[in-house]
Formats: C-alpha cells, sequence, structure tokens
C-alpha cells in the first residue's frame, strides 16, 4: 500500500480560505486527515483585555467579518448582564433583523461557494447576484454591507424609520422567492444530489460527541438552536421553526441552510412588521461594569458562538474567551473524511461552512510554497 | 515599455494576509455579475506568477509579511500592489496586537490604498481605476 | 429527488433577453451606496468643542486631538479631531457618541489615493465657511 | 436550584446556567457524568488568576436534555498547571484543550496532540511564554 500525501488548499479562487488540509490517500481513498490551520494568532482575546468595554465591542465584530453582528451581539450582550442594563424591546427587534439579515447572506453565500467547488459556476453567479439584494438590506439597516457596527450598550446605534421598513417588506418577497428557487435546485438537481449526498455522513450519537454545532449538527437530526433553547435579543417574542434533518450528509446540511435562510426571511418579515414603538438609540453611554463573569451564548449562522466575559469591575474587561463555532465543526471533523474519495473532501469540507478568521482567530498565513504542489479546492474537486 | 502591457487589462490576484473576511467576502463581490469588472478586463488571477496587481487584506503578521515578500518576488514586473481595507492600511483595530505588522507598506511598495473597513465593492474597482490613472491607462468596457 | 439535468437553462435563457443586471460604476455614475451608508466623516469645527471623547472611544486610534491654528480659536481647548482615514474602521461611534453632534456625515466611499488621507483639509474648511459667513 | 447528575451538583448561578467546582481528580468522573446527560463540550475557558497564584479551567458544556450550560471549574496552581484530559470521554475536546495548552500552558495529561504553535506565532514560542497569561508580556 503506497500512502500519499496530499496538501490542499489554501489558494481557493473564490472563497481564499487560508486552510489546509494534509491529506494521506490510498489510491483514491481517504485515509488519514489532519487539517492544519492557527498558522498565526490575531490576538484578539489579548487585544480585548487591552481596550475598554466600548472599543472591544468593535473589535469582537471584526473576529469575522462574514458574522460580525452575532459577534458584537455575543459580546454586548455578555457586558449588557455585566452592567445591570437591558436593551428596549425595540432596540432587540432591529438587532434580531440585523443578525437574520447576516444569516441569510451567510447562507446564501455558503451554496455558492458550494455550487462553484461542485463545479457549478452559473449557480454560483446566480446565487451571488442574488446575494447583492440581501447585502443592500443589510446596507439599508445598519449603514455598511458586511460591518454592521449596529449595537451600542443599551440599544442600536440608528433607529428604523418607516421608509426603510417597508423597502425592506418590499425586498423580502423577492428574496423569498429567489430562495425558494435555489431550494429547489438544491433539492432537484442531479449534479448537485449526486455529488453531495451520502457524503461525510456524521451519526446522530457522533455529532454529539465530537461536540459539533449549528447546522452541521440539526443536519444530523438533532433540534439544538440556541435561539429557541436559550432565547436572547428578541427571539422569544418571534415565531419560529428549527430546521432539520435526519440524514446527516454534506446534502442535508445544504438543505438544513436553505431552510434556515427561509426561515430567517419570515423573521426578519415579523420583525419589521411587528417592530415596537418606544426608544431604540439609549441616551447614555455607560462605561463600567461590575465584577462577575457571564457566559454569553448566540446562535451565529454557523452554529453557537459562545462568549466567556469576566469582569473585575472597571473600565475594561479582564478575560474574554471566544469560541468561534467554526473552531468545533472544522477541528473536530477530521474523521469524517475517511473512506471517501479525493475529490469528495472539498465538498465535505466546505459543507461545513468553514470560516477560518472565526476558528483561529488568527493572522491567516498562505502556505503556498513552492516546493509541494498545492491543489487549490475546486481543481481538486474536478479531479484535477 | 511593460506596462503598456497592464494599462487596459490588469489581471489581479487576492492575497489575504489574515483580515477577517469582510474585505474578502467585498473582493469576492467585486467579482460577481453585479459589478464584474471583467467587462473592464479586470481579471482574477489565481497563481502570482500571472498577476499584475495583487490586493491585500488583512492586519499582516510577521509570518504573513514573509508570504507577502514571497508572492511579490513571484510576481514578474512590472507589478502593484493595491492594499485594501483600515487593516492592509495601518492595521486599523489590530495594530496595538502582538502578532501583527499591520502595514502592508512595511513589506512590499504599496501603490494605492483602498480605505475602508471593509471597502465597498465600488470601492475596490474605484481603486483600481486609480492605478490605472497612474499608469496612463483606462478602465473602459471593451469594444462591442 | 435529483432528477432534474440542467435545472438552471431555463433560468439562463430567461436572462438573456432581461436587462444586465451589472452596474455601469465606473464608467457611469451608478453605484448602490444605500441611504444612510457610512462613509467619510468628519467635525464641523463650528460645532465641535474639543472634548476628545471621540478620540478616547475610537477602536483603531484613528481620531488624534489636534491643535487648531492660530487664528481660528473656536473651542476653549483650542483643540480638533483629525481622522485618519487609513486608521479609521467607519464604525462611527465617534458620530455617536459626540455630546454636540458636530460630526458631518456622508455617503462618499471614493477615498482610494497614492497615500492615506486625513480630514484635516474637510475639517478646517468648515470653519472658512462659518467665517465668511 | 442545583441540578443532581450522579455523584455531583451542580448549583444554579443564573437562569440555565448550572456550574460545579471540583479538584483535578474529580473531573473525569464529572465529565463522564455529565456527557450521559447529552452533552457536548462547548468551550474550555482558561482564566489566569496570578494574585491566587492560581489557572481557573472553565469547561463549559452544553447540555441539549436540560438546555443548560453546565460549567465545570477547576482551579489548578499556576506553577505546575496539569490536569487529566478529558479527550477520550469527550472527543470534541481535544483541539479545545490544545488551544489552551498553547495560550495558557495548562497541561493535559494523556492528549497526545499537545503542541506549542497551534495558534501563537513562533517568535512568542521561543521566547517561551503564553500570551494569555497576564504576565507574559506580549
Amino acid at each position: 500500500m503506497v500512502v500519499v500525501e496530499i496538501p490542499i488548499g489554501p489558494q481557493h479562487p473564490a472563497l481564499h480560505e487560508p486552510i489546509m488540509l494534509k491529506v494521506k490517500t490510498d489510491g483514491e481513498e481517504v485515509v488519514e486527515v489532519a487539517v492544519t490551520t492557527g498558522y498565526n494568532h490575531r490576538g484578539i482575546e489579548k487585544l480585548l483585555e487591552k481596550n475598554s468595554w466600548i472599543r472591544g465591542m468593535y473589535i469582537a465584530g471584526r473576529v469575522c467579518g462574514i458574522c460580525n453582528a452575532v459577534h458584537t451581539q455575543t459580546y454586548v450582550q455578555g457586558v449588557e448582564k455585566l452592567m445591570g442594563i437591558e436593551p428596549t424591546p425595540r432596540a432587540n427587534y432591529i438587532r434580531t433583523m440585523v443578525m437574520e439579515l447576516e444569516r441569510i447572506h451567510s447562507h446564501l453565500l455558503i451554496c455558492a461557494v458550494m455550487a462553484e467547488i461542485v463545479g457549478f459556476d452559473t449557480l454560483f453567479m446566480l446565487i451571488m447576484r442574488d446575494r447583492e439584494r440581501v447585502m443592500h438590506l443589510k446596507e439599508l439597516v445598519t449603514g455598511n454591507r458586511v460591518h454592521a457596527d449596529i449595537h451600542v450598550l443599551g440599544g442600536v446605534k440608528r433607529d428604523l424609520d418607516e421608509v426603510r421598513r417597508t423597502r425592506i417588506l418590499d425586498e423580502l418577497r423577492k428574496i423569498e422567492e429567489r430562495l425558494k428557487y435555489y431550494k429547489k435546485v438544491y433539492e432537484t438537481d442531479y449534479t448537485l444530489v449526486r455529488r453531495l449526498s451520502e457524503v461525510g455522513r456524521i451519526s446522530k450519537s457522533d455529532a454529539i460527541r465530537l461536540s459539533l454545532v449549528g447546522p452541521t449538527l440539526r443536519a444530523s437530526g438533532i433540534k439544538s438552536d440556541v435561539r429557541s433553547d436559550d432565547p436572547y435579543a428578541a427571539y422569544s417574542e418571534v415565531p419560529f421553526n428549527i430546521e432539520y434533518r435526519d440524514e446527516g450528509d454534506s446534502w442535508a446540511r445544504m438543505m438544513v441552510r436553505l431552510d434556515e435562510a427561509l426561515e430567517s426571511v419570515n423573521i426578519v418579515r415579523y420583525t419589521a412588521e411587528k417592530l415596537p414603538q418606544g426608544p431604540a438609540v439609549p441616551k447614555t453611554v455607560p462605561r463600567a461594569a461590575k465584577p462577575g463573569e457571564v457566559i454569553s451564548r448566540v446562535e451565529a449562522p454557523r452554529g453557537e458562538l459562545l462568549y466567556h466575559i469576566v469582569s473585575t469591575g472597571g473600565s475594561n474587561p479582564y478575560r474574554v474567551k471566544i469560541r468561534t463555532p467554526s473552531f468545533l465543526n472544522i477541528l473536530n471533523t477530521e474523521s469524517t473524511y475517511l473512506g471517501h474519495r479525493l475529490a469528495d473532501v472539498p465538498v465535505i469540507f466546505a459543507s461545513y461552512d468553514p470560516c477560518i478568521s472565526c476558528t483561529e482567530r488568527v493572522i491567516v498565513v498562505d502556505e503556498k510554497s513552492g516546493k509541494k504542489a498545492y491543489v487549490s479546492l475546486k481543481e481538486l474537486a474536478r479531479g484535477g | 515599455m511593460g506596462v503598456k502591457a497592464i494599462r487596459y487589462s490588469p489581471w489581479v490576484m487576492h492575497f489575504n494576509a489574515g483580515a477577517c473576511n469582510g474585505c474578502d467576502i467585498e473582493v469576492l463581490a467585486a467579482l460577481t455579475p453585479f459589478f464584474d469588472p471583467e467587462r473592464l478586463g479586470v481579471k482574477l488571477a489565481p497563481n502570482p506568477r500571472h498577476a499584475d496587481v495583487i490586493i491585500v487584506t488583512g492586519a499582516l503578521n510577521r509570518k504573513a509579511a514573509e508570504r507577502l515578500k514571497r508572492l511579490y518576488d513571484q510576481t514578474p514586473s512590472p507589478k502593484f500592489v493595491i492594499a485594501c481595507g483600515a487593516c492592509a492600511i495601518s492595521g486599523g483595530v489590530f495594530t496595538d496586537s502582538y502578532p501583527v505588522i499591520s502595514r502592508a507598506d512595511r513589506v512590499v511598495p504599496v501603490d494605492v490604498y483602498v480605505p475602508g473597513c471593509p471597502p465597498r465593492p465600488e470601492a475596490v474597482i474605484y481603486g483600481i481605476k486609480k492605478l490605472l490613472d497612474k499608469l496612463g491607462g483606462h478602465l473602459e468596457p471593451s469594444a462591442r | 429527488m435529483g432528477k432534474t439535468r440542467l435545472s438552471l437553462l431555463r433560468e439562463v435563457i430567461a436572462n438573456l433577453t432581461k436587462r444586465p443586471s451589472t452596474i455601469k460604476y465606473p464608467v457611469a455614475r451608478e453605484v448602490t451606496v444605500a441611504p444612510g451608508s457610512r462613509g467619510r466623516q468628519y467635525a464641523d469645527l463650528m460645532k465641535c468643542i474639543g472634548c476628545s471623547l471621540c478620540a478616547i472611544d475610537c477602536p483603531a486610534n484613528a481620531i488624534v486631538m489636534d491643535k487648531l491654528p492660530e487664528p481660528l480659536k473656536h473651542n476653549p481647548r483650542g483643540v480638533y479631531p483629525v481622522v485618519d482615514y487609513g486608521k479609521c474602521i467607519f464604525c462611527y461611534q465617534c458620530v455617536f457618541v459626540c455630546p454636540v453632534k458636530a460630526y458631518i456625515t456622508t455617503d462618499v466611499f471614493e477615498l482610494a489615493d497614492y497615500s492615506t488621507s486625513t480630514s484635516r483639509e474637510q475639517s478646517l474648511s468648515t470653519i472658512a465657511l462659518g467665517g465668511s459667513r | 436550584m442545583s441540578l443532581v447528575l450522579g455523584d455531583f451538583s451542580f448549583s444554579e448561578v443564573s437562569p440555565r446556567r448550572y456550574a460545579i467546582t471540583v479538584t483535578q481528580s474529580e473531573l473525569r468522573g464529572v465529565a463522564e457524568a455529565v456527557v450521559r446527560e447529552e452533552s457536548y463540550l462547548s468551550s474550555i475557558s482558561a482564566v489566569d488568576l496570578p494574585k491566587d497564584g492560581k489557572i481557573e479551567l472553565n469547561y463549559i458544556f452544553w447540555s441539549i436534555k436540560h438546555r443548560a450550560a453546565l460549567v465545570v471549574r477547576v482551579p489548578v496552581s499556576r506553577e505546575n498547571p496539569v490536569v487529566p484530559s478529558i479527550s477520550d470521554i469527550v472527543p470534541g475536546a481535544t483541539k479545545s484543550e490544545v488551544e489552551v495548552y498553547d495560550l495558557m500552558g495548562v497541561i493535559f495529561e494523556g492528549n497526545s496532540n499537545l503542541r506549542r504553535g497551534f495558534l501563537v506565532p513562533e517568535d512568542v514560542v521561543a521566547k517561551g511564554v503564553y500570551p494569555l497569561r497576564k504576565d507574559s508580556g506580549v
């Protein structure tokens, strides 16, 4: 038996996820996968200790650009607990709306990337086109396409006026229609279904044993969602379903995401329609927290996001521990690649919705050295 | 002399030196049908050896700096660098963090700075336009 | 399940007859900026009281309090904030925290240049405007 | 209010948050009891307390069955921070333990994956300091 070691990644033409999978294969069959990440640390946990609570809000948001509002939410709701302040209902609704818009665009992004990885470039382009609608809505609500930065301690930075509210409801109709269409494509298309199903299956017990979270966990038939188990923001008032599937394979993970995105459309619509009256922007800027510690959990697009914030009073946090969903989903799933063909590795990998900047909070380094022949995920998936 | 060749059709390579993905999805979005700079001759090159312009995103650390230096050396002359986003220009919020070098222009000469966190796709295209203005070229749709 | 081949064909053909979704920027000024988008911001020196709150809260240390040039002492402290757009992350914490709402916000995003710029010129021009009035 | 799992009684610290403080030798027992309740290991959060000469490890589990976070606190000494690994009981703990070792210098006995440089840059590793300790000076 000749075992060949093939490093995959990190130069992906579309997503640029700087991660390396060291794949050992026997012929076409994968016998060992080691995920090599963490080339370097961006030192955010240390940086947060050095900065005040207020500056921390923006640094936390910059852990990850794709899911920044949920990072800020997790940090802010923890700090609010430590400071003993409560955001107004209207602020909570607006926060929820922003987080759900973010979920839609994140799920659309991974659906597009997955389409590109399996070689379905038309679908990639179409999804990316329609994703712009969501980005535009996000900009309309928050003022920036990517970094929302709408949270402040005790509320949100800008209120939602009537014109914007109507605009959101209008656009949502179009987005929902497109989402339904893409769901149908993922459900019925021959190529996609054949490429994704039966690949990277994770059983119910394995999913818990490996500590997986989010859509990856729910695709293995476990109904666990922070939004309903441990409600925050306005989720205790908003009705929504937890989407889950029993198959546990890559296809189920993508379907859970598409179902969830459709559910998110409903949540955004509900929050826009039932937006409570009252103030949303706080008048004061609180600066000091009481001593104590808090475990703050939020359902990010990729799963449970957890901040453990320790305060000893004063203007700076004592310790902030960030555990992002991708950390668990990527690093704990090395065993799920085994026994599959080499070309399936990128498909399985993408089905976990990898977000490397989240995982490592690092400065990620391109490990593309001249000595080894590195293959891009896309080329590999196409049998290159 | 060689500059003439890229005035009208720069091939860009995107190098992620540890960004939060914010700039990366915007650079990616800038290359999708909605903004489509390919109609202007801007093409994404997968390999530094094919590239004329390197777009750097993210706060650099020492190791990323080595990589960027090597990529820059691999790129054939004439070559240009666009620092995209607050992190690549000055470190942004990560300036004081321990693993971070935080300025792309400490490692390679930067020709155009594109501020923003992240810069919107139009701003990225504007940055490329600005670079071509400097070289005496134009971004314009090919004859059709 | 998984029976449809060429599932996008209909969609692609339909798109052939539609107007392209591509915007015309930078050839024509057609942009997607939403109203209220966070672009370049600078201090209005007619309002600024030089309290430095924005500089204290800036997460990227992009704001430096600079001395006002001699003849223009519009506030008792004699300092005004200069935003370095190379460092600025456009979070608008400065705009939010300002007690006198002195920041002028715009949706200008075309900030790319051959060197980094600051808000000095813009801010000083607000005084000149006020002075001439 | 408290939640009793086997021999261990978790006390409620806030809604849906239960905590227990145990010694190093009890850790594996608690982990086994917690895992039986359909729990996954959410995170290991290490807090450096130089005043007490301790590092406090917070094993944060989420129990799907009880819909609650179960926090197992294990204080270890700063000079000799050694705890038994739970990676064989909870496979999901392996990489979290590596992360804590890299950033805080806590040794997990029985985890064969421990190595420096998992996240930390080489120059900091070469200095032999753990960046998240309060006295690391980075």
